[in-house]
């Protein structure tokens, strides 16, 4: 028994505009098919649709057929689909410490499915099943662990727990909504060879949702490319990866950092249009190949080997040409560093964080923190701006010592070290325009308003890609990259000398992450220098010089980047290393 | 209703005005409703007014005066016993006297037996008594028939308040309910009621509901405006006393405006007795011609003609007194229907005459601070013509809110007080009160009738002038 | 196609114009704004229409609505319809009045206490903790006792004791904003604390402030009446409609007019300002929730 | 964690000591600034100047302000709350059982109040923009912008005068029988704060539930197959409860202190018109005593939503373990 997927589509209830149209696809038991895609491209929306949930505002489209196990999903009734959730097709979310309800026990929530619907268990039955669930996926069952709150266990064992659940009632099909983002590398792993291990024993099948095509490579069998709704690409797992025919699913390749090597990151032209089907060919827009036969929507086709699915009209064959322009790293110019920091100690209250951190930076060079969740790394970075100021030790910048409170430097260096923070969605002021806020922050530093402002900030908007006709936008008409660039054009009005960036990345996809970090590259070629936070080493691994390895606030490693890529030194770097995956090698 | 047999027992329920007091005490006592309902139903006086505002006797079987009215002997009614069963004799009024005129402890009925020398009471046996006045006083059972003059036994201790009135106390509970059980032993016979219920009720529309929703079987409170709607309600009366109550304005005739008549007069030509009494009243009331007494019976009415609205006169009057275009504050307080409003409608009628009356109005507490004090403003007084004469015209005498001090008139007074042949006294009284309309300081422009609504079973309640019929709870009985 | 051309047509509609916009579109705004106005507007107009002055006397008390007066007469006999077009106006402007006072009073307060935190934040909210256990009935009992019931003071009163529990309210959103990256950004380059409170603070809260202005509007109108019918209010001879509730509340069941007829206008304008408020408050929210995503 | 709740509400009872005191204080210093006195008060209109002021000296409020001021806060440690020069008793005594009538009224409102606004704000939830909504949404609207004293004779109009008569008008409560056993003479008064307190808090829980159910631990619920009831009841109520709870601490408080205006038109011997009395009186043991009552309920039920909100909020990432 498979599952089986017929011509789903998933549409706004009001309008009708459909969010994800036509996919289908089969997988057979125990094995496993990968979603990816960028944000917004209907991962969760199909995800979702397995169970036969369609959130809010919207609906499944009619003549979309969900078989699992031979019963149709989507024909039932309301109370027979709720019935079916979690005992024939389970749900594992993106989220877990959104997903679990913060005010029940870990035990409630963990009973709670087992206790009701078909097959239901007594109480008794289902805390012994809990327990060999928690046993399999590694946890512990005892009384007082059972006791506690989600908000009292880690990321990670939360994730094993929304797993247990999601396999308590022996499904026949499990929906994993990109199960491992935001855990650590290390969890990851552990956490995609339990699935693996689990799909193969039980015979589940499952459907890996994720962005991160690394992480797809390794656990799928089958892979599903989506784009903006339509299934682009749809192939067996080492096919894909070994010869991507869509130009997409090849542009997102390129993207992709890695590890092995320092090399330049190619980005997608232009960005995603959301819940754009006009007729034409999705992606021809962005298209290097886009031709006017691209207006007419190609079929999902079959190119080279039989079931190697394509929705192009000229779809690539052979291999993605790997090599782009390998890039030389220089050393640094033994000068006087432009940021030297002595001894730094920093806590939160009495909870100590960083001990006796110690590093310099050097002009014109990107100096990459790694390290794992709970590193300390966004403390580093907030006391070198001030933002985080119970710290002591010594931080100087070209010789002079700067305040631990950014309130209390002097003008000087609150021009000198820029902070450009992770979430791009916080990062500007939703109610005033992007022009608007860049031009105060001119203003403050240089005393110049009206047009001259204007002027300065276009151009510096120009400098980060951004065209001056967004200078009266506001922050919700972007998208997360843009804003991203307009927070990096935010601090570079200020003439830097410093920009300290806090996972800066980490929020966007892969060809957005492209654009911005080729963007700093620029800039770094111009002067400026970094400090770079990231707890993704591939992205380490492309524009950093010098990287130091914090492992629970202490710099376990630091040396420049090819040294410590190439020949770790420290036990935990080379943990980190061996943790973190990389494209499967075609 | 008067014919018919008083039936025996059952419970009254009487909804009275507000109260926080906790005082049980008939001298020492804040004189609000409530208050006299309460010390009226456990107390007896030595005299009592009648429904037709003569006195009747009560623990006096008799007064007699020598020729000019400077000593009565006071004869006590045998075998009146207290609530716990005491005699009540000549000690005891000796005591009540003391009482009320004690110099620490002021009362309300001071003023009024000021002309008593409680050392000069002679206690003959004791059932006798003779009071020896300094000066003659021809009223002299009138004034005993006054509420706040009620006699107590002894040792009177207001928190158990032991009496010879026709009901015992049970309970009380301050500003929420007091509870009076029938006094068997009463020596004017026992009351037909068993047992009294008096409960404060301080909104009068909260009254009426409790009186339409039958909570209670009387309510003392019934605003003019609402008498329709008893009236309209089969189950419901409304009982109209023609009060003795009025409603003077009074104006400083010491100071600056007033002390000048012509602007006074002109005050009393700027009023429209008629509007007043019909808007301020509902019509409930009489129009006062600018002289106290609404009735001064056994006498005969005034024959001075009664004084109506002119505007143009008044003004001359203004223009003459250099006082055209006058601003004047006025002070109001609540403290019976129609107070307020008839201040607002004298300040709407003033802008004719090109007078601004700015009327404000205050908090008792702010009000008494400076009382008697207030230049122009508005009082009520509810008594017979000499007692509110006494107590409000003479100089010095507390209610004298006008501060008016007229010689011809303090003479006459003392001639009509002192007088004991009542043809002599009537025709003094008219020429008082004929100086009151000339130059007086108070601008009477009516008395107000007071409405008690009750329900069908209630009988035995009849209109009073002087007192409420409440202060006659011994009366009424339940069919 | 260029990129230029391409972002421009894939977004959504336009925001600064749109906010406007989408307000005038929002049937509830323009409901409430609707009720809102048709009471200023009475209040405001009332007068030249009014068939007798406000304080002239014209008849017997509680007289029943006929042909010279429209809505009856009231307690000293005027006519209910002249005082009734007459008493808007003191009601608006003084409700208006205090509800603008109480949340200028609200959102300093709460804004300062979440963005200073520490001591200012322990002082303000101890300040309001104290103005809160202190019942508002006595302090304005208190106030009006030694100052008369003068308008002004009557909307100090009201602005400041619903003040309190607004702050909280601003509070607890601008915690939320205040963390926001944008706000830190400002912190590091030293932008100086007022300049962030107004111009990157206060915009972010609008939502929970319009829900408060319905709120407290409605209180402020409340409290005013409830002032009224403790005598302390606005005093006759004005016509004022509070005022004439409480003037005539004795007659609720024989000439029911002179009391409804500002209870009516009172609630049309609580209920238009509501309505209005959430209008507003649901499509900045919906706005909010958009640029979330 | 226990010694930590010990020292928050150790903390918060200092805290909470040191503000009524200045609650007291203020108090006291601002009667003093009232016209006139209790003095007066008493004598009434016919006393004289020197009457008046042998009764001050008698009532020792001829006494320095501090002085006055400290012999009543000592009293207070001593349980001896005053006098009441007005009623004749001991403070205590003559508001005792106003007091009790105030609690028993508030709190029977509040126990219907509560369960009926969550369910209300439940259902409204989850029917968001449907007829009911709005029906009810209309009528709480209606019934909050009317004035207090209007909904509440309305009420005495519909089921006690005009209407139906099934209802006593007036809460006139027998001092000498239990407040218990004279329900039905509370039945419109709990009935005007229940619709009172009902209209705010529901539409508060309405809002709560709304954010809550488009939470992602509901989304998640409803993927685990869980049942619509315990969806709601278990999943969103107790999340959603914990805002309402801390307004209907308020209100509680609110309730106790400012019923004034119900009191009034059901003749209700509460403290709200024993309160405003005292201010007219200048009964200043008697407002000192109200106003501290009504200042300690307000903080004790804050503390008391305080502590409840406590145990329905899991603890905070990274506390307890
Ligand atoms: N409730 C909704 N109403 C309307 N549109 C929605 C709704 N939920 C999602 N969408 C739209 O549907 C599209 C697909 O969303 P979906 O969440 O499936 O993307 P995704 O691939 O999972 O993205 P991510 O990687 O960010 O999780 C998006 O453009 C989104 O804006
Ligand atoms: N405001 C705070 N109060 C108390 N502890 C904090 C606070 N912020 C962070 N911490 C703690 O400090 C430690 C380091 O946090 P930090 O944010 O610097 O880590 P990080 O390396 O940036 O992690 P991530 O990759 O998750 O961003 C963590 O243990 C965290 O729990
Ligand atoms: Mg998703
Ligand atoms: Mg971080």
């Amino acid at each position: 028994m498979s599952v089986f997927v017929d011509n789903l589509g998933i549409e706004l209830a009001g309008s009708g505009k459909p969010i994800v149209k036509g996919v289908s696809f089969e997988i057979k038991p125990g094995k496993v098919l990968g979603i990816v895609g960028e944000s917004g491209s209907g991962k969760t929306t199909v995800a979702l649709a397995m169970l036969g949930y369609a959130r809010n505002g919207t609906c499944i489209s009619k003549g979309s057929r969900v078989e699992i196990d031979g019963k149709d999903i989507l024909s039932q009734t309301a109370t027979e689909i709720r019935s079916m959730r979690g005992k024939l097709v389970s749900y594992v979310p993106q989220d877990p410490n959104a997903s679990l309800n913060p005010a029940l026990t870990l035990r409630e929530q963990l009973v709670e499915g087992l206790v009701t619907g078909r097959n239901k268990m007594n109480r008794a039955e289902a805390l012994e099943r809990v327990s060999s669930l928690l046993a399999e996926v590694g946890l512990p069952s005892t009384r007082e662990f059972l006791e506690r709150y989600p908000t009292q266990v880690s990321g990670g064992q939360l994730q094993r727990i929304a797993i247990a659940m999601a396999i308590a009632a022996h499904p026949r099909l499990i929906v994993l909504d990109e199960p491992t983002t935001g855990l650590d590398v290390s969890v990851q792993n552990d956490v995609l060879r339990m699935v693996s291990r689990l799909c193969t024993q039980y015979q589940i099948s499952a459907i890996y949702v994720s962005h991160d095509l690394a992480v797809v490579s390794h656990v799928a069998h089958h892979v599903l490319v989506l784009y903006t709704g339509r299934v682009v690409e749809y192939a067996e797992c080492r096919d894909l990866f070994a010869r991507p025919s869509h130009p997409y699913t090849r542009a997102l390749l390129q993207a992709i950092p890695s590890i092995r090597e320092r090399r330049e990151l190619r980005s997608i032209p232009g960005t995603v249009e959301a819940n754009r089907m006009t007729g034409g060919c999705v992606f021809r827009a962005r298209c290097l190949f886009a031709r006017a036969k691209c207006e007419i929507e190609p079929d999902l086709s079959e190119s080279g080997p039989a079931d190697h699915l394509v929705r192009c009209h000229w779809p690539i064959q052979g291999p993605l040409e790997r090599l782009l322009s390998v890039i030389e790293r220089e050393d640094a110019a033994a000068a006087q560093p432009l940021l030297q920091i002595v001894g730094l100690n920093a806590s939160y209250g009495r909870h100590a964080v960083l001990h006796d951190v110690n590093l310099d930076l050097h002009p014109g060079r990107c100096f990459a923190v790694v390290g794992e969740s709970g590193s300390g790394k966004s403390t580093l970075s907030r006391s070198i701006v001030g933002l985080h100021s119970q710290w002591d030790g010594k931080i100087e910048l070209q010789g002079r010592r700067l305040e631990p409170n950014c309130r209390r430097r002097d003008r000087g260096s609150q021009q000198s070290i820029q902070y450009v923070f992770q979430n791009p969605y916080g990062s500007l002021n939703p109610r005033r325009t992007i022009g608007d806020s860049i031009v105060s922050v001119y203003s403050h530093f240089f005393g110049v308003h009206g047009n001259n402002a204007q002027r300065r900030v276009k151009e510096t908007l120009g400098r980060v890609g951004i065209p001056s006709s967004y200078f009266d936008r506001f922050p919700n008409e972007l998208s997360g990259g843009e804003k991203q660039r307009c927070a990096i054009a935010r601090a570079l009005i200020c003439s830097p000398q410093i920009v300290v960036c806090d996972e800066i990345t980490s929020a966007l996809d892969v060809s957005v992450q492209a654009t911005i970090i080729e963007l700093l590259r620029g800039l770094m070629r111009d002067g400026l220098s970094l400090i770079f936070v990231t707890h993704d080493l591939g992205v380490v691994r492309s524009i950093a010089d010098d990287v130091a390895v914090m492992n629970a606030g202490r710099l376990v490693e630091l040396g420049n980047s090819d040294q410590v890529m190439l020949a770790p030194r420290a036990d935990y770097t080379r943990h980190l290393l061996a943790n973190s995956l990389e494209l499967v090698d075609a | 209703a008067q014919s018919e047999t008083p039936k025996q027992g059952g419970t009254l329920r009487v909804a009275v005005p507000g109260s926080a007091t906790g005082s049980l005490d008939p001298h020492r006592t804040q004189g609000f409703v409530a208050d006299i309902v309460r010390f009226t139903s456990l107390t007896d006086g030595l005299t009592e007014y009648l429904p037709d505002s003569t006195v009747g006797l009560v623990l006096a079987e008799s007064f007699t005066a020598n020729s000019d009215a400077t000593e009565w002997t006071v004869k006590l009614h045998k075998g009146v016993k207290t609530h716990d069963g005491n005699e009540f004799v000549a000690d005891d009024v000796i005591y009540t006297v003391e009482r009320i005129l004690d110099p620490k402890n002021p009362t309300k009925g001071s003023s009024l037996i000021g002309f008593v020398d409680p050392k000069a009471i002679e206690k003959v046996d004791d059932h006798t008594l003779v009071f020896k006045l300094k000066k003659p006083y021809g009223l002299f059972p009138n004034v005993w028939a006054n509420r706040y003059l009620r006699m107590v036994p002894r040792n009177f201790d207001p928190a158990k308040p032991i009496a010879t009135g026709p009901f015992k106390f049970v309970s009380f509970a301050v500003g929420q309910e007091s509870v009076f059980e029938a006094n068997e032993q009463y020596f004017r016979g026992r009351p037909p009621l068993d047992k009294v219920v008096l409960i404060n009720v301080g909104e009068e529309v909260a009254s009426i509901n409790a009186l339409r929703g039958g909570q209670v079987d009387i309510s003392y409170t019934i605003p003019y405006t609402q008498a329709k709607v008893i009236e309209a309600d089969p189950g419901l009366h409304i009982l109209n006393n023609p009060s003795t109550m009025s409603i003077p304005i009074y104006m400083r005739t010491d100071i600056e405006p007033f002390n000048d008549v012509r602007v006074r007069k002109a005050m009393m030509l700027i009023a429209d007795r008629e509007q007043m009494v019909k808007v301020a009243l509902s019509g409930y009331g009489l129009v006062g011609n600018d002289m106290n007494g609404r009735t001064v019976t056994p006498c005969a009415t005034s024959a001075v003609p009664q004084r109506k609205q002119d505007i143009e006169e008044a003004k001359r009057l203004l223009a003459e007194a250099g006082k055209s275009g006058l601003k004047v504050d006025m002070i109001a307080y609540r403290g019976t229907a129609g107070m307020v409003e008839c201040c607002q409608i004298l300040a709407e009628q003033a802008k004719k005459a090109g007078v601004t009356i700015n009327v404000k109005i205050l908090e008792m507490a702010p009000f008494i601070a400076n009382y008697p004090q207030w230049t122009f403003g508005v009082d009520f007084l509810s008594d017979l013509y000499l007692p509110v004469a006494t107590r409000s015209l003479l100089p010095g005498s507390p209610f004298n809110t006008a501060h008016w001090d007229d010689k011809e008139f303090n003479a006459l007074q003392e001639k009509a007080m002192a007088s004991t042949d009542e043809g002599e006294r009537c025709d003094t009284i008219a020429k008082m009160r004929a100086i009151e309309n000339e130059r007086g300081g108070n601008l009477i422009w009516g008395f107000a009738n007071v409405l008690n609504g009750y329900r069908d079973n209630v009988k035995g309640l009849v209109p009073y002038s002087v007192d409420s019929p409440l202060y006659y709870v011994r009366n009424i009985w339940l069919a | 196609m260029t990129e230029r051309q391409l972002t421009m047509t894939m977004l959504p509609e336009k925001h600064a114009s749109s906010l406007v916009l989408r307000l005038v579109g929002s049937t509830r705004v323009r409901i409430g704004f609707m009720l809102m106005l048709a009471v200023v507007a009475l209040a405001i107009a009332g007068p030249f229409f009014a068939p007798y002055g406000p304080t002239e006397l014209v008849g017997v008390p509680f007289d029943i609505p006929q042909r010279d007066f429209l809505l009856g007469t009231d307690t000293l006999g005027r006519d209910v319809l002249s005082r009734f077009l007459w008493g808007g106006r003191s009601l608006v402007w003084m409700s208006l009045a205090a509800t603008a006072i109480a949340l200028t009073l609200a959102t300093t307060l709460g804004m300062s206490a979440a963005y200073f935190k520490g001591r200012v934040d322990d002082a303000i909210m101890r300040l309001i903790d104290l103005k809160l256990a202190f019942p508002s009935i006595v302090v304005a009992l208190l106030f009006v006792t030694m100052f008369g019931s003068g308008k002004l003071l009557l909307v100090l009163l009201v602005g400041i004791s619903l003040a309190p529990t607004g702050a909280r309210v601003v509070r607890g959103a601008a915690l939320s904003v205040v963390g926001r990256e944008f706000v830190q950004h400002a912190q590091a380059i030293g932008v100086p604390s007022y300049r962030i409170l107004l111009r990157d603070v206060l915009p972010n809260i609008t939502s929970p402030l319009l829900v408060e202005v319905g709120l407290r509007l409605m209180w402020a109108i409340s409290a005013l009446a409830g002032l009224n019918f403790l005598g302390y209010g606005i005093q006759s001879p004005e016509a004022d409609w509070g005022l004439m509730i409480n003037e005539n509340r004795n007659a609720l069941s024989i000439q029911p007019w002179a009391v409804l007829a500002p209870v009516a206008a009172i609630a049309i304008f609580t209920i238009g300002g509501n309505i209005f408020a959430e209008g507003i408050a649901r499509v900045v929210g919906r706005t909010d929730k958009e640029e979330a995503q | 964690m226990k010694n930590g709740k010990m020292a928050w509400l150790a903390r918060r009872m200092a805290i909470s000591a040191v503000l009524l005191v200045l609650v007291s204080a203020l108090i006291f210093a601002a009667t003093q600034a009232l016209p006139g006195d209790v003095a007066a008060m008493i004598l009434g209109t016919d006393a004289t100047p020197d009457q008046v002021a042998a009764l001050r000296t008698q009532m020792h409020l001829n006494d320095p302000i501090i002085a006055q001021y400290f012999s009543w806060l000592g009293g207070i440690f001593v349980g001896n709350f005053g006098y009441s020069h007005i009623a004749g008793l001991p403070v205590a005594s003559f508001i005792g059982t106003r007091v009790k009538n105030t609690f028993v009224v508030v709190t029977i409102s509040m126990l219907f109040a509560l369960p009926f606004s969550m369910l209300l704000g439940l259902i409204t939830a989850l029917y968001k923009d449907r007829w009911f909504d709005r029906f009810v949404l209309a009528f709480s609207l209606s019934v909050n912008a009317l004035p207090e004293f209007v909904l509440a004779v309305l009420l005495v109009i519909l089921f006690s005068t005009n209407v139906l008569h099934i209802l006593p008008a007036l809460s006139i409560l027998s001092p000498g029988l239990a407040i218990t056993s004279q329900l039905p003479s509370l039945v419109l008064p709990c009935l005007t704060l229940f619709l009172l307190q009902i209209t705010y808090l529901y539409r508060l829980i309405r809002s709560a539930v709304i954010d809550v159910l488009s939470t992602e631990y509901i989304q998640f619920a409803e993927l685990k197959g869980l049942s619509l009831r315990r969806i709601l009841f278990r999943h969103a109520l107790p999340n959603a409860a914990v805002p309402a709870l801390q307004a209907a601490a308020t209100v509680f408080a609110v309730c106790v202190g400012g019923v004034v205006v119900i009191e009034y038109v059901f003749a209700f011997p509460g403290i709200g018109t024993a309160l405003t009395d005292a201010v007219g009186n200048r009964d200043l043991a008697v407002v000192q005593f109200i106003v501290l009552l009504i200042a300690t309920t307000f903080i004790v039920s804050n503390i008391v939503a305080d502590m409840v909100t406590a145990l329905l909020t899991p603890p905070g990432r990274g506390e307890g373990q």
